[in-house]
């Protein structure tokens, strides 16, 4: 056990797969990076650092560059899934998913249903998501609603560092295309993780904080937020519990409609515009399974119904804030 | 090119399976037993058996909405598939792809493909586990003319290039993407041309012969298997039918659906044969009879089998394990 | 005034505003047919027959035939528009979104924003939607929340002959992306359409039926089969309120809480998979403002969480069907 | 090539007024006064302003990720965009846009692009438009060597030729694509000859030579113009910098740096002006003394412009109208 950053927990986990098994490779712009180029080749390992030094360890025939061509990535790593490769593809921001998304949702995603159950598809695609880096309208989206949609994915969105690991191994593992969200905000974060390999189920939340009279519901880098607002409502007395699903599909329900059975209130908080968002698809299952619990209405704080702005201004107030997380909370506690 | 004769028995079989395959299919359609869309392949049979020859199940083809014939030309179980095509349990996917989604993985078919550009990206990958695994196969993308002018395709011509992988592109040129004609819908007049700027070599063949295409065929796998990275085959074919069974194709003269239909791949082929000596016409008359019986059989099988039981199938199979 | 199809209603819709308007114009995939062949042009009018006609009528400079290369499509429509045309561009099949993705939603749909508000892209991109064809999983989809979900766009799913000419003319007209689903289960559908041309606002609903005891909220070809299983119920005695919000975005909001004001039950039916659908938005949106009138559990009735199936015995139980509805209801009626 | 007094002083001045902008936001960015990325054009300067330079405001452009010095060779404005770039209020996106999506429709600017491959596409329409109105204008995509291998790119090329419209492809060729070589990244050896592939005129031109690339840009221009169709030009420049500002670039050699350096267009510009006589060195010395008090009066003014309001402007401007 030691002290690791989001970034290095993923890295860990793609180098340990491809330690154990030879049928992991990495694919993906420039995840080695300075192929064909005049120095050094491989020292770039992603352009935020995720696959560094794997291209050292495991050369070009398991960390393999690749054109600019996401269908082609992503149809590659698909397609070698289907004949017995392991492959994890990166897409080195998620806005780019409109290029490729073909790939991912009519193919890789069908072809274990539409082929009768006779194929498996075990790749995983790793993409970078989020806002808060002023990099505008086409690098900053979250996307997760998009993935989750689909039947036959498998979303994943960790929040530490510790579940970054232990679910990319699993995503690994996983015979179901994966696509596991990075949060690029949290790719700082530190915090405890193992040193070696292990595997968090999906489907299974983490409850984060425990508390009686409220339930929030996070995913991903809404998690440090959700418990911030947590903390400060904890000082009025609020104990708000907060569940982290930490994969998005499948969806732990259980988890999320025991807690509101328990605490009666529900904030869902999500980073993506609010229409058809994960945040509706929450507060759609808890107002249908749990209605009978509800001693509120169902808030939803959500990104607003924009693009994501450049300017920091803007930006700052683009996400879900503590602030709004709390001033949400507060409007349902008056309905005691 | 030399065959033994049973090379070309096996040669003739195939495409003969396609083509009662096809015009069965053709008239149990248009007799409400198969349900959705059909495209037939009737016409382009010598391309499909020729590209597919020389392959084992273990070398991977990836198709398109047009893939009965190239199942057939794979090997693919022909019952299964006309289990598959009216939506039977029994079919080589339950009955949950129908025509545009057989597939056979133990055959080495990736499936047939409802899009349009979608198969040739996956094709890379499958020929990228081939170079990986060193297994000296390889994987084929079958992609029509319309379908050439798909960003997929170029994108799969390009990363198979750098990647080195043995994928062979095998372009269907039936000179129709659905309603258009390739003549407008690609700009530059030549598909191997286009494919050969992406690095490749690519060798245009004649689909109406069989021995053409194998002959291409042949120069790709050699190519290919010899680790020197992809090949392109602009096929070009003919087009029997409509885009689907029921166009009425009024944008196609009779003249030019005469001219098809005398390019013919069969007789062709069968009076090549006989004049060479090398099979007579009994051993065509029993290969068509043993073919007719077995599509007939097939048709026979699924008219009567049952449908899939919804309870039990329809959310069954989205995932290997849902958790 | 005078019956005419849902096609021919379409097709009326973009010949009139064609003769009106000499920026509109017409791209797509065989929107002619013909073209390069030996025989004649023009003579197809798109697969379905929504444009027939309009080649011959307009010719070769505004009814224009593309290569298989639908991000061109969509980059092509959405470039002319911001230049000063008025392009109606078609998919043939809504499923092919995922081949140009980019240009719709990282394109087109955020011009206005990124730009500060000084572009304008009027253009609309008509795409069929539906089951019910055995035409299997990559033809079949129906996908609206894929696009409602996208700021900048307007998503229209029109579930009458006359809905769709006067909502394909507010489309035309309108001068942001739009996305214009033509349901191909209603194609055959006869209905009364005035021959002038006449425009239906977008975020207006449809209260199609009127009730008090319970809200029901469909949109396209699930319209009908709301009504059906509103008839049913009406036979014992439950007077349900159909409404029909006609544009997923803008969403009528005012009206469905108006009505579940009234009501205090409500079912959504939606003609997607149930995550992050458009059932779970409109639930979420009434959980949150209409949570006090709610007496009951709110249902969804969504397809499954699986691709679309081939064979016809699982198909017909893919979409919801009168009677899922018809239980959906029954089973908040013993809440009362 | 006869270009007049004025016009050497406005390539001059377009060129140097792009090296004086982009090397100032290098300083500000490193300073921490820009948010976000930055992707600089120094080192390319010949190219945007060779491309642009017959261009009228009624011609369109469609950029890249690296679009500064298109804008500044299209004729836009240095503060609207030094304000959008550090996001301020009264930025040519009212800051909403940043580096990465400048546009200025009232120069013709379709906008930089930050998908790559995503400006050809719009830019085929942008073209159609100039087509279907008969305003003998054109429309331009700018294209680095690695969104030379996105699908969106090859699709855009067949289209403009197919549609016959008055498209103009200027791929820069800078070698690199984020940290990969072209060489690596583009199977074949040629990005002209895969764009001719497509059925249009390809011209190579050194864009390290303003003279080279405004040859060859008006061979296409004359092309476009006179109705027959797109036309290509891959320009090969140099890339002075990293990817982004801060790209430590272990994968290039200080030889390479040094070369790239070496091949500088703006002393290759002046010597060749001066040697010919054209203009003498105070003309430069006045041009370049005017641009650094522009560019100096544009970060000032930058510098201490107000924010947005998030409170008004945040959810502004999404939609012409929404109802
Ligand atoms: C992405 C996509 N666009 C459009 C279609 C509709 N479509 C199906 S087949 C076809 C024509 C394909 O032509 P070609 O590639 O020449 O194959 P052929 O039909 O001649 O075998 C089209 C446009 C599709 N299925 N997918
Ligand atoms: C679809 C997409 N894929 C990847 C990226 C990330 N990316 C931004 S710029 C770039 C390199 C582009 O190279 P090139 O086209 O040569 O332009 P240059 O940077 O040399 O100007 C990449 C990979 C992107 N923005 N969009
Ligand atoms: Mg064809
Ligand atoms: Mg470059």
């Amino acid at each position: 056990m030691s002290k690791k950053t989001y970034v290095q927990a993923i890295n860990e986990a793609v180098r340990q797969e491809m330690r154990r098994d030879p049928k992991v490779i990495v694919i993906g712009e420039d995840v080695a990076g300075g192929q064909g180029a005049t120095g050094e080749a491989g020292g770039v390992g992603s352009v935020f650092g995720q696959m560094q030094g794997l291209y050292r360890e495991f050369g070009p025939d398991r960390v393999i560059d690749t054109p600019i061509s996401e269908s082609a990535i992503v149809g590659a790593a698909a397609g070698a899934a289907l004949t017995g490769l392991r492959p994890v593809a990166e897409m080195m921001f998620v806005d780019f998913v409109g290029v490729c998304f073909d790939q991912i949702y009519n193919q890789a995603a069908k072809f274990r249903y539409m082929f009768g159950g006779k194929a498996r598809t075990p790749m995983v695609l790793r993409a970078t998501i989020g806002a808060g880096f002023r990099a505008a309208a086409q690098h900053s989206q979250t996307l997760h609603p998009l993935f989750t949609m689909v039947p036959g994915l498998k979303v994943v969105m960790p929040s530490s560092p510790y579940d970054a690991k232990g679910l990319l191994i699993q995503a690994i593992r996983d015979d179901d295309p994966v696509i596991f969200l990075e949060s690029k905000f949290l790719f700082g974060m530190e915090g405890e993780v193992p040193d070696e390999p292990y595997r968090i189920p999906f489907g299974e939340a983490n409850i984060v904080r425990e508390g009686k009279h409220m339930t929030f519901v996070a995913f991903g880098a809404m998690v440090p937020r959700a418990v911030a607002a947590a903390e400060a409502l904890a000082k009025e007395g609020v104990q708000v519990e907060v569940i982290d699903p930490r994969t998005t599909s499948p969806l732990d329900e259980d988890t999320i409609l025991e807690s509101v059975a328990k605490t009666g209130r529900l904030v869902v908080i999500d980073e993506s515009p609010p229409r058809c968002s994960l945040a509706a698809d929450i507060a759609g299952l808890v107002a249908d399974k749990g209605f009978h619990s509800l001693k509120a209405p169902i808030r939803q704080v959500t990104c607003p119904h924009t693009p994501v702005p450049f300017s920091p201004t803007l930006e700052d107030e683009y996400l879900p804030t503590p602030a709004r997380i709390e001033a949400a909370a507060r409007s349902i506690l008056v309905h005691a | 090119m030399q065959l033994s004769r049973d090379d070309l028995k096996r040669a003739y079989e195939r495409m003969f399976t396609i083509r009662a395959f096809e015009e069965r299919v053709e008239k149990e359609f248009s007799q409400g037993n198969i349900p959705g869309f059909a495209h037939v392949y009737l016409g382009q049979e010598a391309s499909g058996v020729g590209v597919c020859f020389d392959l084992g199940d273990e070398d991977y083809i990836g198709s398109t909405h047009r893939g009965h014939g190239h199942c057939i030309a794979k090997g693919v179980d022909v019952k299964g598939m006309m289990l598959e095509i009216m939506g039977k349990a029994g079919g080589l996917c339950g009955g949950k792809g129908g025509s545009m989604h057989i597939a056979d993985l133990s055959k080495g078919m990736l499936g047939a493909n409802a899009i349009v550009g979608g198969a040739p990206p996956l094709a890379v990958g499958a020929a990228l586990t081939q170079k990986y695994n060193k297994t000296g196969k390889v994987a084929v993308a079958f992609t029509g003319d319309g379908a050439s002018n798909q960003g997929t395709v170029f994108e799969a011509l390009n990363m198979a290039v750098v990647l080195k992988v043995p994928a062979i592109f095998a372009f269907e040129n039936n000179s129709y993407g659905e309603h258009t004609h390739v003549s407008y819908a690609c700009g530059a007049p030549s598909i191997a041309d286009r494919v050969r700027a992406f690095g490749m070599p690519c060798e245009v063949v004649d689909g109406m012969d069989f021995f053409a295409v194998l002959e291409g065929m042949r120069k790709a796998l050699e190519h290919a298997r010899a680790g020197h990275g992809p090949y392109g085959l602009e096929i070009q074919c003919k087009r029997f039918l409509g885009h689907f069974v029921g166009d009425p194709q009024a944008y196609r003269t009779p003249a030019e659906l005469a001219e098809a239909r005398a390019a013919d791949a069969l007789p062709r082929f069968r009076d090549r044969v006989l004049e060479a000596g090398l099979l007579d016409a009994a051993d065509f008359e029993a290969i068509e009879a043993q073919v007719l019986e077995l599509v007939e059989a097939a048709v026979q099988e699924a008219l009567v089998a049952p449908f899939p039981d919804p309870a039990r199938d329809l959310t069954r199979d989205v995932y290997v394990r849902y958790a």
